[in-house]
């Protein structure tokens, strides 16, 4: 699905924000990424949804090499992966369901499928009372939800979300982490960025740890929750040592 | 919602949605009355110049003291000589008060015209269908009865050169109009591309195709144009027509008669689709330069 | 210090967001302020940062009555009430730096005061080598860092910060929180909405719960962490059943 | 970091920053020619006043007829009475070959003018000291020698009436120019006013005072106005400058001499800081305006 190999990435002449990173996700796959703040969690998923060209290495996605896809390819490739971004995004002259439609539309959906699949969606998310609302009238955690349904809504082969429960409190965050659960069951790989320890300790997924610009992983033994199918593995190339976080309950 | 489809960038706030509708309305305003202004005075010269081409004066200079009498047989003479002559349609003497009329704007009130022996003009028509030759009419005329022929080439000389430089300056205008009006097409979108830089982007990772995007601003900047150039247009229209009104009101003006005004309102109304589709593919050329650079 | 008392808030011709909220804060207060996200806790901030006026009721601030104060004296209320937003508000086109200096130089400070204390605090903050960042070159917890920096640089008698720690980790949140008791010791009133459970639990402070637009307070009596002065009390006008939640190691 | 302090609003960004320079020279170029041309006719005409008013034509037609010896008896009789006159300065009939040279581009080269019985006429320069009444004059010449003289009073006062409307159009072209550029400014303040809302609402927020706010764009305003305004001066100057060279190598552009330059370009000199002002005051009110209907 996605292979990295000794990706190094600066920003401008800037110093080097990942070094040597190597490792491989296997389609299916489900896992954490967490790091201080600053550790490049966010820089390492811009070189997964191709916002940025590594400054060295090779990145391969859906079994591509990334530097040999000419320009006009990238949109069907981007068709395919879902992103929450830590800021949202959303386009605030937009309605919550304009939003959420978005990536239907630039597809190409027939309007009478936007309709039903937007709609339903906002309600799970819980802004079933907020679907024509614009996104400078919701509130943070209204916006974060709205940036999610707009990353599950295309039901992308990858879905990528950075720290997407920052503003919501643990209710909705487990909620949306069974959102994205249910989709990763469905053939979703699904990375997610975090500062959250609960939810990482309470959904027992393999853990990426950026640090000192290399990713490190900490595959947690323990048992992989109700129901959850774990058809992904990801190897790394750089093994380091794991610290295992005893499960917590919320 | 189906237009919500269309517009994920809104362009219409931009500030070029309001200054670009005017700036094109100027320009077309200003290309138009230089075509009609410019096909107008062709028509008119085409005009003149028929009824120059088509005429020969003669002209009969009174001699240091000669006598009326004598001056009346030499006209005489010359309208006869005329009249025989391969080509000639009528032959007329102006009377003396027509050419009274036609010095008198020039010398004023101050001097007495009655006081002046003024020479004699025949007025000649050609009837078009032979060429004649005016240096042997003359060299024929100065032996019989020193009249002089002017068959007016110079004047049609002058016409033409003024009009072939008129001409100029009309392809000149419309060209710079095209040039300044696909600058400033250029620079709103440049500055609308700027302005909606993030949400563009987020557009591509969405997975946007430049296409796409490109499409909405060609399809913005052709909504200012057709503005701009209607108004500008109706504006010329309005103009052109004010012109004419008051001008065959002169007499000067009877040229720019009803009749020959459809080529310049045909000229003014091809403008507004031209502009259009200028600004559409001014546009689109503009943004898929700039989308090229993005990723 | 702040009372409110009927007070209701609608947006435009929306429904009531806040409904009746009467509350007290004491002079060197420190509150956590939690609810559900969609809550009102962001429209309850902004009516104590006067960024809005209320639909209804009454609000004392700094002994003043909000409905009477003359419009030129709004600014120096402002300058002393800081704030951090959910969203950051930084300035994209000023650094780090001159983002932080901002309170400080709208305010009419020395440049040297600006430099010496600016420096020092971003420094405090761990964002040393970003001082010159732009924001749109910062890390989502960098950022949140630059706009607690913000809120506390000219040591405002009443902070107000809106999730806070939602884009950093626990250990950086811990941190910031020990700034916003240092602040708090030396006498600034301090409320704090936030989703983050276990910051709450482990800061002792007392709980104002947003539910249904009223407000209600949930004392922890369990003992106040080590060396925290709690000289701040709130009484509310709404008693509600007041959840204990056990304190839990991070 | 010091320029930081004054700056949190990014104005320099904006495309005001942009146009407003463009309009503001433009429209101070429109100003500067408009008040120079009129400046400069003004001074014209004084000249031609002064030249007209101490000047009369006395002219003396031949009669039907007439011998040159009678004529010419005719003409010294007159100027011996002129020369008696009061307030009369000098007398002096032109020459034959003034006359011509006078009537030649009139008449052009079609006419023999060399058989024409030319009017006589003679320029009487008055001393100013005296007002010399016309009327009476005329009766006595016309009494004596049926000579009339002709104190162009028709053309004083047309030229009068002529440049007293042009005043009127300088001073309606500074107003519609004052207006616009006002208008512009207050249009291109409130376009920022709305593209950094959120910044001025933050600064407001961490209790910057409204003036605070004000003077970023006034500043701003002022810079913009200012580099515009010197330029259309600049290019103004050297409009002014273009014409009056190559009027000087025209005859009829004497007037336009360098002595009398100097007032154009004091009024020329004196637009920029007018508008650096104006552009100042209008930002600031605007801004302030608009800031009040804020929180
Ligand atoms: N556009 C950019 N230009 C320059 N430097 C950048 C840019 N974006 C990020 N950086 C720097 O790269 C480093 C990593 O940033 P990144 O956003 O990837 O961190 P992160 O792990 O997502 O942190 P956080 O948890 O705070 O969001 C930071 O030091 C940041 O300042
Ligand atoms: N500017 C606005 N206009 C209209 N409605 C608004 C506006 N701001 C907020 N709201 C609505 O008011 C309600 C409360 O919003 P608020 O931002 O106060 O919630 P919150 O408690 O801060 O939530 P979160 O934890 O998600 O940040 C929400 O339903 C929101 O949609
Ligand atoms: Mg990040
Ligand atoms: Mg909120």
């Amino acid at each position: 699905m996605i292979r990295f190999e000794n990706v190094g990435m600066r920003y401008g002449t800037g110093p080097e924000v990942l070094r040597d990173v190597t490792f491989e996700l296997k389609a299916g796959a489900f896992h954490f990424l967490v790091g201080a703040s600053g550790a490049g969690k966010s820089t390492l998923l811009k070189l997964m949804y191709l916002a940025h060209r590594p400054t060295r290495g090779l990145i391969n996605i859906f079994d591509r090499n990334l530097a040999s896809i000419p320009r006009e390819e990238l949109p069907d490739i981007r068709q395919r992966i879902g992103v929450v971004y830590q800021d949202f995004r959303l386009l605030n002259h937009l309605s919550a369901f304009d939003n959420v439609a978005l990536p239907l539309r630039v597809n190409g959906a027939r309007e009478d499928v936007v309709q039903k699949h937007v709609g339903e969606l906002l309600g799970w998310v819980g802004l079933a009372d907020h679907i024509n609302a614009l996104p400078p009238t919701l509130s943070g955690g209204q916006k974060q939800r709205v940036a999610i349904a707009r990353a599950v809504i295309s039901r992308p082969s990858l879905l990528l979300a950075d720290e997407p429960t920052g503003n919501v409190d643990d209710t909705i965050a487990v909620r949306l982490l069974y959102l994205f659960e249910e989709l990763n069951r469905m053939g979703t790989t699904v990375v997610i960025a975090t500062h959250n320890k609960s939810l990482v300790d309470r959904f027992k997924h393999p853990v990426m740890r950026l640090g000192d610009g290399q990713v490190r992983t900490e595959e947690d033994e323990a048992d992989w929750g109700a129901g959850l199918r774990r058809d992904a593995e990801a190897s790394f190339g750089t093994k380091g040592d794991a610290p295992t976080v005893p499960p917590r309950e919320l | 919602m189906a237009a919500g489809r269309q517009s994920d960038i809104p362009l219409s706030r931009d500030p070029s949605a309001r200054f670009l509708p005017w700036i094109v309305a100027f320009l077309t305003y200003i290309a138009a009355l230089s075509v009609a202004g410019y096909l107008a005075l062709a028509q008119l010269s085409v005009d003149w110049n028929d009824g120059l081409s088509n005429a020969i004066t003669v002209e009969i200079t009174a001699l240091e003291g000669e006598e009326d009498a004598s001056i009346n047989g030499r006209v005489q003479t010359t309208v006869a000589l005329l009249r025989g002559y391969p080509g000639v349609e009528s032959v007329e003497v102006l009377s003396r008060a027509k050419i009274r009329e036609f010095l008198e704007p020039w010398l004023g009130k101050a001097l007495d015209i009655g006081a002046l022996p003024l020479p004699r003009l025949i007025d000649v028509r050609l009837s078009g269908d032979e060429d004649v030759d005016v240096v042997a009419l003359n060299e024929k005329l100065a032996g019989s009865t020193g009249a002089r022929a002017d068959d007016h080439a110079i004047w049609r000389d002058r016409m033409e050169r003024f009009l072939g430089s008129l001409e100029w300056a009309a392809i000149a205008i419309v060209a710079v109009v095209v040039a300044a009006a696909v600058i400033m097409v250029a620079f709103a979108t440049r500055g609308s591309l700027a302005a909606h830089r993030e949400t563009i982007e987020l557009l591509h990772l969405i997975g946007a195709r430049d296409d796409y995007i490109a499409r909405q601003f060609q399809r913005h900047a052709m909504r200012l144009a057709m503005i701009g150039s209607v108004l500008g247009a109706l504006a010329a229209m309005a103009t052109a027509f004010l012109i004419s009104q008051s001008a065959s009101g002169l007499e000067t003006g009877a040229g720019l008669g009803a009749e020959t005004a459809y080529l310049p309102v045909v000229a003014t109304l091809a403008l507004p689709p031209i502009s259009t589709i200028v600004a559409l593919f001014t546009a689109r050329r503009t943004v898929l330069k700039a989308l090229r650079r993005m990723t």
